[in-house]
């Protein structure tokens, strides 16, 4: 169905979870992709994002035709777990990423190879 | 703070080590001093200071030119005190030919040299504030010190390179009324002091970044040659006014004034508005060396107000200076004044013939420089301008 | 201690190596041997009646008369000397040693003289020999750091030695 | 028809999308971390337009003005030299984007496929913002009282509206395990031996 | 306003839009113009305490026309870039910190209705955005690829976020009092005598507002705490390699969030828009006698606010050309070691004072009944209970 079409459309939920998978999908292929420790945690980071804008769309009452259907507070609160779990959980990586420089020299991953076989 | 050995110089990231250029035209080091520091991350682990950039060879010039010739180059060696650098070649020369100058002469150098001193220490504290980031008192250092080059200027003419005392006493008297203009300024300067010490000493951030700083223990101090302020703020009580030749002591011979140095965890008090040492401040650290500049301008006023009276007092001739091409008796003659910066050697080398063998210039800033590496290793990369700063050098007479 | 004393403990000393000695004119100096210099500088600094602890500055001078005109009429050889202003703090005097060193080492145009460095003992020393070593062109061995300190690093020549000419340009820029 | 909602949603959501695939795009890791906070503040624009006003705020200042900050000061020490542009073979660009391409349409199909979700559910006139909207029942729902759903009739879901007191205080505790473990991690650690060989050599820099 | 021009048949999107652009231009009018005094002021400042007499050549007695002079020389200086900057985050950054220094503005409420963007959570936006102007400042150090820009952008990055803390916390203590975010509402709470302002609503409050002083000056990056530009070690930190316009914007975005922090400072301790002495209810100049009163009203309160910020920039001004500049190290442990515990203590003792003394010193509007306002719900009991 063409897709200027659904441009024109209020917005609805769907515009929200399309860029929510958009989030997603690049976050997975910079985790996939990229050779710096630091580049695969902002894929982290934006796999995490990806998750967040479905809640809040879920959430919001203005997204759906019956606001009663709507996850109400319930979104928004588990938004606000994941940003503060997401600043723990990269404090931590980074603190790991700086380890891992201090004792490669470089921050490149595929350096990290003592474990193959 | 303690100082951190360099070989166990704590690193949290393997930052290689950064060679930073500090200089030689860079705004807090004072002139064309140029600094190699090796830092890791905020610590500096070595400075190595580079001189040689305002070298003029003084001393070379010195081999062809008659001795009164050459005190306008003792002028330019340490351009903040004039006065003393010439005190310091003519009294050399003077001993060399055993040559007595008149007291009136004497007392007019005596309070020539202190108004100088006063100067010097002026631009000191004012520079430093301005290393530690205070503009402010810079200005009011600046604005007492315009009124001493006034005074000058009367006096000789000039305002930073005067040639007024030569070999045999002064060039010229006093003009009339100058006595009271400098006395009016005084009374001014002595307001003055409190509002410089409430702005910097007793300042809680200034007392912050210079406690502690920079300490310099008097067995180093005295094994690199240290001399004047930097020593004495190191709790040696040293000064060529008080224990110098007798050449030197007899200009001060019937002058009362204190030696500035903390002797027993106090300062000679002879005022009670001196604000107190702070408890952070170790002895021998850029806090004390600043504080002994200070309160050493307190004992200047003294010694000025004594030789005006003095002078007033006797009524003899001036001294008039040597002729140009007098002979210099064969030998070799060294002597040290006390200069504001520290103790300023000169040394005569004659034939027999007008012109001087050899001269040479010991410079008090040249060895207070030599310490910088010394203490400075360990210390703060913000550190390094209030150590440089307190030791007070200025590159001409290092140089030379 | 007077000049004189001063010199009579070192003579009983170190005997041979104490050449000549001046005490009646303005700075009482002695000569020593430039072999006999750093154990000479240890005794003055270490012996507790001695005390020599601030040394106040080295000097070269350079005794050369370069007219051969004027070059009759001295009545000493070319040679270099090397002047020590020593004082000490606690017991309140001063002496001035002495080294006379030959102008080039052994005869050689070029070869600087030789003297053994008292960096160690006065770690003023360490910025004093480096400036001598520039202008006057000595080489002190044992010195931890002997570079030009007031001359740039490529610099030819030691401006205070009396035979010395100004280049005509230094890296394209005329200095004469 | 165009209307406001529209046209700010757009101006909102084409940069998050842009710079995101600009993070994965670039090569270079300090580019990498700007187009990442300037997707991230895109989405704290999404969140204001989609009423979650509170939520927009938090992941301003603690995502954008935290994490990120965080991951700047990571990437400012660690880029040193050659690291700042590490390329990636084609054979895995061709992969990585293969992969992602099918996991995207699969993900559109789904949501562009539920009919609930489409527009032509969503009511005409959005409900105005009722006056004295304020973050309170939000604050009040963290601490276990469910301030919205009161008028909660079925028994066995309003039973299930305890709020979210317990998971507040994990991760509170939480925080402070990570804080103390991640500054234990990357502590400055005191190096024996000469830190550099050049120590030891003479100090005589080059021009 | 909006809604007033919807009247006249404008198209609804046009209204919105036109009432947006216009808000936003006055703003950086305003800011604009706060910039240019407040840099012909410092100076003019800093010349009476160093008795000096200050810029009085370009016109007329008081060299007021120094700003636009400058201004005019900043724009026809030439740009410069480094050859080895990263040229487009170069240009970037500093319009990231000046739109994150103007985007505060938009919350801020100059009088009771005053405000561009009336939100709920204003005092939480105003933080959230404040701190992103530190980004500016990283991908400038960044960005000018030399050893001392990065120096300075990264001191100054890890003061302006470590600052952070003890700042928000200030800010909370106010707002945990008055019991909302939204500003207007914390601005209303404090009409009336001078005593109503929240700085004397107790001791502890009145503490916060010094620690909220020194949090404020330490992330604008002025006086005492302004490493990044330490001349004396850091040549000009971050800003070394900037000149001519980019130059005057950073200049600018720190004039903005240094007017912006004053301006919260007012509203959240010193009763906004509310002048010691009530002169405007004195008067009668109340929307309750007629519109146009009320107006004139409301623009006394704005001077009253401007007055207020003004205050808070000078005083910055003061602090600057009197103290000296604290080292990297001390400015780290001030903020760990005195101001984020001193600023959680006053955090409890002001809670302990709301719970024994709800209306504070002097009874007024207390925070619970301001709440009462608010829909029914909120005064309600744990759930489980069954309503009757």
């Amino acid at each position: 169905m063409s897709f200027l079409s659904f441009l024109s459309q209020p917005v609805s939920l769907s515009h929200y979870l399309i860029v929510g998978a958009v989030l997603f999908v690049c976050g997975i292929v910079c985790m996939a992709t990229k050779r710096n420790a630091i580049g695969v945690l902002m894929g982290v980071e934006l796999v995490l994002n990806g998750a967040a804008v479905n809640f809040v769309a879920f959430s919001s009452p203005f997204l759906r035709a019956d606001s009663q259907l709507s996850l109400g507070l319930d979104g928004h609160l588990i938004t606000l777990f994941i940003i503060v779990l997401a600043a723990a959980e990269a404090a931590v990586a980074l603190a790991i990423a700086l380890c891992y420089y201090n004792t490669h020299a470089t921050i490149d991953v595929d350096e990290g190879d003592e474990l193959k076989g | 703070m303690e100082r951190v050995d360099p070989e166990l110089v704590e690193f949290d990231v393997r930052t290689d080590e950064m060679l930073i250029n500090m200089g030689p035209q860079h705004p807090s080091t004072h002139g064309v001093l140029r600094l190699v520091l090796r830092t890791d991350g905020e610590v500096v682990t070595d400075v190595v200071p580079h001189i040689g950039y305002l070298h003029r060879c003084a001393e070379k010039i010195g081999e062809k030119i008659s001795p009164r010739q050459w005190i306008p180059y003792t002028d330019r060696m340490d351009y903040l005190a004039g006065m003393n650098m010439n005190l310091g070649w003519a009294m050399t020369v003077e001993k060399l030919m055993d040559l007595e100058i008149p007291d009136r002469a004497r007392h007019v150098r005596v309070m020539v040299c202190e108004l100088n001193r006063i100067a010097s220490h002026l631009v000191a504290a004012g520079t430093y504030g301005l290393d530690l980031g205070s503009f402010t008192p810079f200005l009011y250092c600046f604005r007492e010190r315009e009124k001493i080059l006034d005074l000058f200027e009367e006096v000789c003419g000039a305002r930073l390179t005067y040639s007024f005392i030569t070999m045999g006493g002064v060039t010229g008297d006093l003009p009339p009324g100058w006595l009271d203009r400098c006395e009016r300024f005084l009374r001014e300067f002595e307001e003055v002091i409190p509002e410089l010490h409430a702005v910097l000493t007793s300042n809680e951030i200034f007392v912050r970044r210079t406690a502690g700083v920079g300490v310099l223990t008097p067995e180093t101090a005295i094994a690199y040659g240290c001399s004047g302020p930097v020593l004495r703020g190191s709790g040696v009580k040293w000064d060529l006014r008080r224990d110098g030749e007798p050449r030197v002591t007899r200009m001060y011979e019937d002058y009362d004034f204190e030696i500035i140095a903390q002797h027993e965890g106090s300062y000679p008090q002879d005022r009670d508005d001196y604000p107190p040492v702070p408890p952070e401040a170790v002895l021998g650290d850029s806090w004390h060396r600043f504080y002994v500049r200070m309160i050493e301008c307190v004992q200047s006023i003294r010694l000025i107000r004594q030789a005006m009276a003095k002078y007033q007092g006797c009524d003899g001739p001036i001294g008039e200076p040597i002729k140009l091409t007098q002979k210099l008796p064969k030998g070799e003659a060294y002597l040290e004044t006390e200069a504001p910066k520290g103790q300023m050697g000169f040394m005569v080398v004659s034939d027999g013939t007008a012109i001087p063998w050899r001269v040479r210039a010991r410079s008090s800033c040249f060895c207070n420089l030599s310490v910088t590496s010394e203490i400075c290793r360990g210390c703060l990369l913000a550190d390094i301008p209030a150590i440089v700063g307190s030791l007070d050098i200025v590159l001409g007479e290092i140089d030379r | 201690m007077n000049a004189t004393e001063i010199i009579d403990r070192l003579k009983q000393r170190f005997g041979d190596r104490i050449l000549r000695s001046d005490t009646d004119c303005l700075d009482p100096w002695l000569e020593i041997a430039a072999d006999g210099l750093h154990e000479i500088c240890r005794f003055l600094r270490d012996d507790p009646d001695m005390r020599f602890d601030y040394l106040h500055c080295v000097s070269g001078v350079d005794y050369v008369e370069p007219d051969p005109k004027k070059a009759k009429k001295t009545d000493w050889q070319p040679h270099l000397e090397l002047l020590y202003h020593l004082s000490s703090m606690q017991h309140r005097h001063r002496i001035v040693l002495r080294v006379v060193l030959p102008r080039w080492r052994d005869g050689v145009h070029g070869r600087l003289p030789e003297v053994s460095s008292v960096a160690d003992l006065w770690p003023t020393a360490n910025w004093h020999e480096r400036e001598v070593y520039d202008l006057c062109g000595v080489a002190f061995a044992g010195h931890p750091d002997l570079r030009r300190i007031l001359c740039p690093e490529d610099w030819v020549g030691h401006p205070l030695r009396k035979d010395y000419e100004t280049p005509q340009e230094y890296h394209g820029i005329r200095v004469k | 028809m165009i209307n406001w909602h529209t046209l700010f949603f757009l101006l909102f959501a084409v940069p998050t999308c842009l710079f995101a695939v600009a993070v994965v795009a670039s090569a270079n890791v300090v580019r990498m971390a700007m187009c990442l906070i300037a997707s991230l503040a895109a989405v704290a624009g999404l969140y204001f337009l989609a009423g979650a006003d509170f939520v927009g705020a938090m992941q301003l200042m603690i995502y954008v003005g935290g994490t990120l900050v965080l991951l700047v000061f990571g990437v400012m020490l660690t880029v040193q030299g050659p690291s700042v542009s590490l390329k990636i073979s084609s054979a895995n660009w061709l992969m990585a984007g293969l992969a992602g391409g099918a996991l995207l349409i699969v993900l559109l199909s789904a949501v562009v496929g539920i009919e609930a979700w489409t527009s032509k559910a969503v009511a005409e006139t959005a409900p105005a913002v009722e006056a004295g909207h304020t973050v309170a029942p939000l604050g009040m729902g963290l601490l276990g009282i469910r301030v919205d759903q009161l008028s909660q009739q079925d028994p066995t879901l309003r039973r299930g509206m305890s709020g979210y007191l317990l998971p507040f205080e994990i991760v509170s505790v939480h925080l402070l395990v990570v804080l103390i473990g991640a500054a234990h991690l990357a502590r400055a650690k005191r190096r024996r031996t000469a830190s550099t060989p050049a120590t030891t050599a003479p100090l005589n820099p080059e021009p | 306003m909006a809604d007033y021009l919807v009247q006249f048949g404008l198209p609804v999107w046009l209204a919105y839009g036109g009432v947006a652009l216009m808000q936003c231009l006055i703003l950086l009018t305003i800011m604009m113009f706060a910039a240019a005094t407040f840099t012909w002021m410092e100076r003019k400042v800093s010349g009476r305490i160093q008795d000096r007499l200050g810029p009085t050549r370009v016109g007329g007695r008081f060299g007021w026309l120094q700003s636009p002079a400058d201004g005019i020389k900043l724009l026809c200086k030439e740009d410069l870039m480094p050859a080895q900057a990263d040229k487009i985050l170069f240009r970037l950054a500093p319009y990231i910190s000046f739109c994150a220094s103007f985007c505060v503005f938009l919350a801020l409420p100059f009088s009771n209705g005053w405000v561009a963007q009336q939100l709920n959570v204003a005092a939480f936006f105003i933080l959230a955005i404040a701190g992103l102007e530190v980004f500016g400042v990283i991908t400038a150090g960044y960005a000018s690829a030399s050893k001392w820009s990065l120096y300075g952008a990264m001191r100054e990055a890890a003061q302006v976020v470590s600052y952070e803390v003890p700042f928000g916390i200030c800010v909370l203590i106010p707002v945990m009092v008055a019991g909302t975010l939204d500003l207007v509402a914390i601005g209303n709470m404090q009409q009336g005598w001078g005593i109503n302002w929240m700085i004397f609503h107790s001791p502890f409050m009145f503490v916060t507002f010094f620690i909220y002083l020194t949090c404020a000056v330490a992330s604008t990056n002025r006086a005492p705490f302004d490493l990044a530009e330490a001349e004396s070690e850091l040549v000009a930190g971050f800003l070394t390699e900037y000149s001519g316009f980019r130059w005057s914007v950073f200049f600018m975005a720190e004039y903005g969030s240094m007017t912006a922090v004053s301006g919260l400072a007012a509203i959240l301790f010193l009763g906004g828009w509310h002048g010691p002495i009530p002169i405007a209810d004195l008067l009668g100049l109340t929307y309750s006698n007629h519109a146009i009163l009320g107006w004139f009203g409301e623009l006394l309160g704005a001077c009253n606010f401007l007055f207020k910020a003004f205050l808070g920039v000078t005083f910055m001004m003061w602090l600057r050309w009197t103290l000296p500049r604290l080292r990297i190290d001390q400015v780290m442990t001030t903020c760990l070691k005195y101001c984020i515990p001193l600023a959680a203590a006053m955090f409890v003792g002001v809670m302990l004072w709301t719970y024994a003394l709800p209306g504070g010193i002097l009874p007024r509007k207390t925070p619970m009944a301001a709440v009462a306002e608010a829909p029914a719900w909120t005064t309600v009991e744990t759930p489980g209970g069954d309503r009757p």
